[in-house]
């Protein structure tokens, strides 16, 4: 029960983050702040993925064999209290490529305020649209 | 080894990534500005060959062929997986880009960045033709970023202007959420199944529902919302299509091209393999129809959203990139018939979009270079003074507005066709409003570039350097032609098979459960 | 006014679609692994159970570090389009530079960065820290750590460079623009011929250890005396090479970013 | 040479520090990875190479110890005492210094900030005095200051560096 | 030497006192009139987390999770140069 | 007998590691309290010095003395000691930087009020 609530817990406050990283990225005006929700968006998720790999049990284990000459006593102690490896894995290969997008937007934002001089989306879209008509 | 494992489906991709890694030392190492431009050319032109040994592969086989990356079987390791669907756009998208990159030596300017733009064009062959091979959730989704990163820079080549930053921008901010949100469904498909393989998914939701339907049904529900969320987006589907009218006619001709003849591909490839792979042939058809619903009721919406924006800009390149909506909403609509002939009408309709849609950005992009810009007014009879841009422009106007002989008119009819057939009928209306505003759309712009007289004298491009467009151009109107003449053959040889293995997906299923290692 | 209901609306409907996925979420729970429990399921467990394992070597990784294990041999191709996202990044960076990979960086920088204090603990810490990345590059394959991590370890020491004393300073030192894209390409084309190299034995790409029906016997996992992990460490010290080199490319892109911005905003 | 030697043991010990030492593995790559480091890094750290001897490391160890045990040890219950009572008498006053060295100067001013009570504030190169920020000024003229702060750690530092 | 026993009962007292001290530490994060409280209170909270997963890395007999005490050290040092560096490049009106 | 000598050898520096942990808890809590309590960035400063030296260089010292002996930490134990040991060492050079540069800016830039200050020379020379 207590672990049931626990878990409740965990994702009503990542999907709460979430949600509002969402309206973030879809909402504020500033360029900048629309990246920092992104990278919230993103972060949100990973740890929602890490907690699908955890493993409720007293004392979890990183999934790391402790020597590398393991004995059989070791090997099981070590298949019945590691984590789920792989949504781990995929963390790490969903951070770097968050990594990669986020210097990407902050390259380009740089990059807006330099030919725009603000840094407020809205401003940005009426100063297109403007020179379009 | 087993006959049916082909390296060549994770060579092609590795040897895409490889031209792009070295393609800015070249530039760096070699004096010769033709170096950098040829030396990509090598890169597509292996992959074309190998996409098409792997088309022929799969015609020999009879059935899927696969690759185990790493030696792993299914579950474990990523698969790549080629049918006949794969297959066909596996050679279409390596054509295409080939024509593109060819076409692009002619066509920019010699700048001290062009090696970025190769760089990247591979990367985005690369990341399409991973997207378009692999069988595993996840690895879709890296690949998903190679192709979408790369397009988000490629809308920013010119940096100069205010308008393409803006456009990048807003790509790429959106695109970052909904590759996220993707990346949220490969989690909650892991969390709820165990498993990231797309045919092996299938099999265990099968297994579970038979205990467990309730919880697998919305699992799978959960999973089908936020992916084709992501899906959606990159296929600019009516709510998401925002980004595609700014996008797309901001990056410079060869990019549009791409981005719109075959990146949008993507996701419509995307959304079939879900509804068709996984949901189809689960014992509870719940999730196949709703994934069909989804489909087809954003299909109609955005093909009319497409038409109505299309009539409503001046811009020739925003008009034929809201043209793009109005496509892929069309094509939803094929696969959402549920039906071998709607799905066989659709896959045609993709891959004939791709060559004249292609066909059309490259053949502006040489008018509105000349012109320099690109409000329709100021094109007026410029097809007549460049012919060799205005006869292509013209062809690919046509084939795009559905006239009968090219190869636009035969999946359309076929489209049509499949809606009767099935008895969709708002299909239909959607379907022939759309058709009818877009023709309009199209005959003016012809009318107005390719019929009238110039207003103003034209300076014509000399020397070498329009040779490989023209050449480019060329290839592509004839092959929109000859693709409309064969079409009955396309159709009997490559699309109907693919079709039947994309509706009963047991081949596949089979194929994926032959290499599955047994884990519990 | 407007703009504020239709805020409000937004805040409304993303704040609804979290609930309702959580309680959709929480519906799919029931029976299914998708919420942690005392097991691990599918995948996973098979991963744990063979990623070292001495006694069966038939599926196994040769590396007691599950993740890494993942990362560069049951899900390899992933991470080597991951590398190549980043590099696609960084080439956009490069792209939206004024003056691109041709800028020059010349001045002195006697004037920038910070007291004597910050400058000489800078150097010392921005030493300790290539051994500390290296560590962590090279050990990736026995605990955490591997080529993404001690590659962005890696990337603090030219950023503390950049902030107690100046990139001035860090192009003396060596940090060249040509010579960060030359070792790029170094790392990036080791990652392919490692991964393709069992090809020319009939293996697979990216193939690890021998598998069955495949010829090649695998990289070696001890080497005398020593513990090498089989692909793991060459894969770990070119993504290394490739991370490290990328951000030191963002580095010098930034700064040559801000420069060129500067005078015309 | 004997820069490199001295770095390649620095790297070394840092090495196996990180990695335990348990295997020969570690032990191959801790002398590879220190031979790269203290190439690269040789001349950056070390510029006059003749000081490096080994008297200095056991000035250095000697500093060490004496420092952790004796002045840390006593400011950190003043400071305390203070934190309790609430009895300050704060003020920013000037400390002259005479080593030459950057590495004595950072020696010293990291030994101020790092005792409680007293902390670095500004560093002037030209004038030769650093900024003391004290939590309990019991003196305003700099010689007499430096008494109370900064004596024992410049010794010390001018047998280490000087 | 088996000292699990031990430490499966000290560490946690510990750990409360460890906690005690970062909840104080937040609250001047939190309140801290100028940024420099803010930024010392981070700081200081940085290190006493460092040796927070110290405590608990050998609460859980695992050798691994100490790097990570390794990065926030690191960390709050790159925090600590960067504000300041922003704040006195500002000043030189850049 | 040697082994017993290495017994007695192991208990006494398990026995100096809780002492340093405990010790460093406490000190922990004497700086968070200074941390609420002094009046003004600058003093505030010192408590966060005992907070960094006394609450986290002497606690981690502690942490690797008692790992170095945990024979249940496995092999890599002389690697949590070293890694400990070294964090240590690496706070003690960069956090009295970071304070350093951090006050620096505050005292250049008039981020924070002075008050109550005796005698301020730095501000003086600066006029």
């Amino acid at each position: 029960m207590l672990s049931w609530i626990l878990v409740l817990y965990v994702y009503l406050t990542l999907f709460v983050t979430g949600g509002i990283a969402v309206y973030g990225v879809v909402a504020k005006r500033n360029i900048v702040k629309k990246i920092i929700a992104l990278t919230i968006f993103n972060d949100a998720v990973n740890t929602v993925a890490i907690f699908i790999g955890y493993r409720l049990i007293p004392r979890p284990l990183p999934p790391i064999m402790p020597t590398i000459h393991p004995n059989r006593q070791i090997y099981s102690a070590f298949i019945s209290s590691s984590v789920d490896p792989l949504p781990q894995a995929l963390v790490i290969t969903a951070i770097v490529i968050g990594v990669a997008v986020t210097c990407f937007l902050a390259f380009l934002a740089i990059r807006l305020y330099d030919r725009f001089g603000t840094t407020d989306y809205q401003e940005i879209k009426r100063l297109v649209r403007g020179g379009k008509r | 080894m087993v006959p049916a494992v082909d390296p060549l489906l994770g060579l092609v991709v590795l040897v895409l990534a490889l031209g792009g890694f070295t393609t800015p030392l070249i530039s760096r190492l070699s004096r010769n500005r033709y170096a950098v431009r040829t030396y990509p050319l090598i890169y597509c032109a292996a992959s074309l060959a190998m996409a098409s040994l792997i088309m022929e592969h799969v015609w020999v086989a009879g059935e899927p062929v696969v690759y185990l990356l790493g030696g792993w079987r299914p579950p474990v390791g990523i698969l790549y997986i080629a049918d006949g669907l794969s297959a066909l756009l596996g050679v279409v998208t390596s054509l295409v880009m080939l024509l593109i990159m060819i076409y692009s030596t002619g066509y920019l300017e010699g700048s001290g960045r062009e090696y970025t733009y190769y760089s990247l064009m591979l990367l985005l062959e690369a990341g399409m033709l991973g997207c378009i091979y692999t069988g595993d959730v996840f690895h879709l989704f890296v690949m998903l970023e190679v192709t979408s990163l790369s397009a988000y820079a490629l809308v920013a080549y010119i940096r100069d202007k205010r308008e393409a930053l803006y456009a990048s921008y807003k790509y790429a901010i959106y695109g970052g959420l909904a590759t996220t949100i993707y990346f949220l469904a490969v989690l909650f498909i892991y969390g709820g199944v165990g498993s990231l393989t797309i045919g092996d998914i299938h099999l265990r939701m099968a297994a579970y529902m038979s205990r467990y339907a309730r919880p697998v049904f919305l699992c799978g529900l959960v999973f089908t919302i936020l992916s084709f969320t992501a899906f959606l987006y990159k296929a600019a589907v009516f709510p998401l299509h925002f980004w595609l009218p700014d996008a797309h006619p901001e990056a410079p001709s060869p990019v549009s091209a791409a981005l719109s003849g075959l990146v949008v591909n993507i996701g419509v490839y995307g959304i079939v393999r879900f509804a068709y792979t996984i949901y189809h042939g689960l014992p509870d058809p719940g999730l196949y129809s709703l994934s069909l619903m989804i489909t087809g009721g954003l299909g109609c919406l955005s093909s009319l959203v497409g038409a109505v924006l299309m009539a409503s800009y001046k811009d020739v390149k925003r008009i034929i990139a809201s043209s793009t909506i109005m496509n892929i909403g069309f094509m939803m609509m094929g696969y959402s018939t549920g039906s071998p002939l709607g799905i066989a009408a659709s896959t045609l309709h993709l891959m004939n979009h791709s060559f004249a849609k292609s066909l059309a950005f490259l053949s502006s992009g040489v008018l509105i270079k000349s012109a320099g810009s690109r409000v329709l007014e100021r094109l007026r009879g410029l097809g007549r003074a460049l012919r060799y841009a205005g006869i292509p422009f013209a062809i690919s106007l046509l084939s795009l507005a559905g006239v009968p002989l090219f190869n636009v008119f035969v999946s359309e009819y076929l489209l049509a066709a499949s809606f009767i057939h099935t008895g969709k009928w708002v299909f239909l209306c959607f379907f022939m409003a759309s058709y009818i505003i877009s023709t309009i759309v199209y005959l003016r712009i012809l009318y107005e570039v390719c019929l009238k007289t110039p207003a103003a004298p034209t300076t014509h491009r000399s020397g070498r350097e329009w040779i490989p467009v023209a050449a480019m151009l060329t290839a592509l109107s004839i092959t929109c032609i000859i693709t409309g003449i064969l079409s009955g053959y396309i159709i009997s040889k490559i699309i109907m098979p693919a079709s039947q293995c994309l509706y009963t997906n047991t081949e596949y299923l089979e194929t994926v459960k032959k290499y599955l290692l047994n884990i519990h | 006014m407007r703009r504020g209901i239709s805020r409000s609306s937004l805040v409304i409907v993303s704040l609804a679609l979290a609930l309702s996925l959580i309680l959709v979420y929480f519906a799919a729970m029931g029976g299914l692994g998708g919420h942690p429990s005392a097991s691990i399921v599918g995948i996973g467990q098979f991963i744990v159970n063979n990623t070292y394992n001495v006694f069966n070597r038939t599926y196994w990784a040769g590396s007691p570090e599950a993740v890494t294990s993942i990362i560069w041999d049951y899900r390899g191709f992933d991470t080597i389009f991951e590398t190549t996202v980043l590099f696609a990044a960084v080439m956009a960076a490069l792209l939206l530079v004024p003056g691109g990979i041709r800028g020059r960086i010349q001045g002195s920088g006697k004037d920038e960065g910070l007291t004597l204090i910050v400058k000489t603990a800078s150097k010392i810490i921005s030493c300790i820290v290539v051994v500390l990345a290296l560590n962590l590059a090279l050990r990736g394959y026995i605990s955490p750590g591997g080529g993404f991590a001690g590659g962005s370890s890696y990337a603090i020491a030219p950023l503390l460079l950049i902030a107690g004393l100046s990139v001035f300073y860090l192009v003396r030192l060596g940090y060249r623009l040509s010579r960060a894209i030359g070792l790029r390409t170094l790392g990036l084309v080791g990652l392919v011929v490692v991964s393709s190299l069992p090809l020319l034995y009939m293996g697979y790409i990216i193939q690890n250890q021998a598998k069955p029906g495949s010829m090649f016997p695998g990289y070696p996992v001890f080497l005398g005396p020593l513990y090498l992990g089989g692909s793991l460490i060459y894969m770990n010290v070119f993504e290394f090479l490739v991370v490290s080199m990328e951000f030191i490319i963002i580095f010098i892109a930034m700064f040559l970013l801000d420069r060129g911005c500067g005078g015309s905003a | 040479m004997r820069r490199y030697i001295v770095l390649f043991i620095f790297y070394f010990i840092i090495y196996l520090l990180l990695s335990g030492g348990t295997y020969f593995t570690d032990v191959f790559f801790a002398a590879v990875v220190a031979a790269i480091a203290s190439a690269l890094t040789a001349k950056l750290l070390v510029r006059n190479e003749e000081k490096l001897e080994l008297r200095r490391l056991y000035y250095l160890l000697k500093y060490f110890f004496r420092y952790m045990l004796v002045d840390e040890i006593r400011a950190h219950i003043d400071v305390a005492r203070r934190v309790l009572t609430g009895e300050i008498r704060p003020g920013i006053v000037a400390v002259p210094y005479y080593v030459g060295s950057d590495y004595a100067k950072t020696l010293i001013a990291n030994s101020i900030t790092n005792t409680p009570g007293t902390v670095v504030v500004g560093i002037d190169d030209r004038e030769k005095l650093m900024y003391v920020h004290w939590i309990d000024v019991k003196a305003l003229d700099p010689s007499t200051c430096r008494m109370y702060i900064s004596r024992v750690f410049e010794e010390y530092a001018m047998k280490i560096f000087e | 030497m088996n000292t699990s026993w031990f430490l499966s009962l000290y560490i946690p007292v510990i750990t409360c006192v460890f906690i005690a001290a970062i909840t104080l530490y937040m609250y001047r994060i939190l309140r801290g009139p100028t940024i420099p409280d803010m930024v010392l209170g981070i700081d200081c909270m940085s290190y006493d987390l460092a040796v927070f997963i110290a405590l608990v890395s050998l609460y859980y007999d695992t050798s691994f999770l100490i790097i990570g005490s390794l990065m926030i050290s690191l960390w709050a040092f790159m925090f600590d140069v960067y504000i300041s560096k922003y704040y006195l490049k500002k000043e030189l009106g850049d | 007998m040697i082994r017993m000598l290495g017994e007695i050898i192991q208990q006494i520096v398990f026995g100096i590691g809780v002492c340093l942990v405990t010790i460093g808890a406490v000190f922990d809590l004497l700086a968070a309290l200074g941390l609420v309590r002094f009046p003004c960035f600058y003093v505030r400063m010192h408590a966060a010095t005992i907070g960094v030296i006394g609450g986290a260089v002497v606690p981690l010292i502690g942490v690797s003395l008692i790992s170095l002996v945990s024979d249940q930490l496995g092999p890599y134990r002389f690697m949590f000691a070293g890694i400990s040991f070294f964090t240590a060492l690496l706070i003690m050079i960069t956090a009295p930087v970071g304070t350093h540069i951090l006050a620096n800016a505050a005292h250049k830039l008039d981020l924070s009020p002075k008050e109550p200050i005796i005698v301020d020379k730095m501000g003086e020379d600066k006029r």
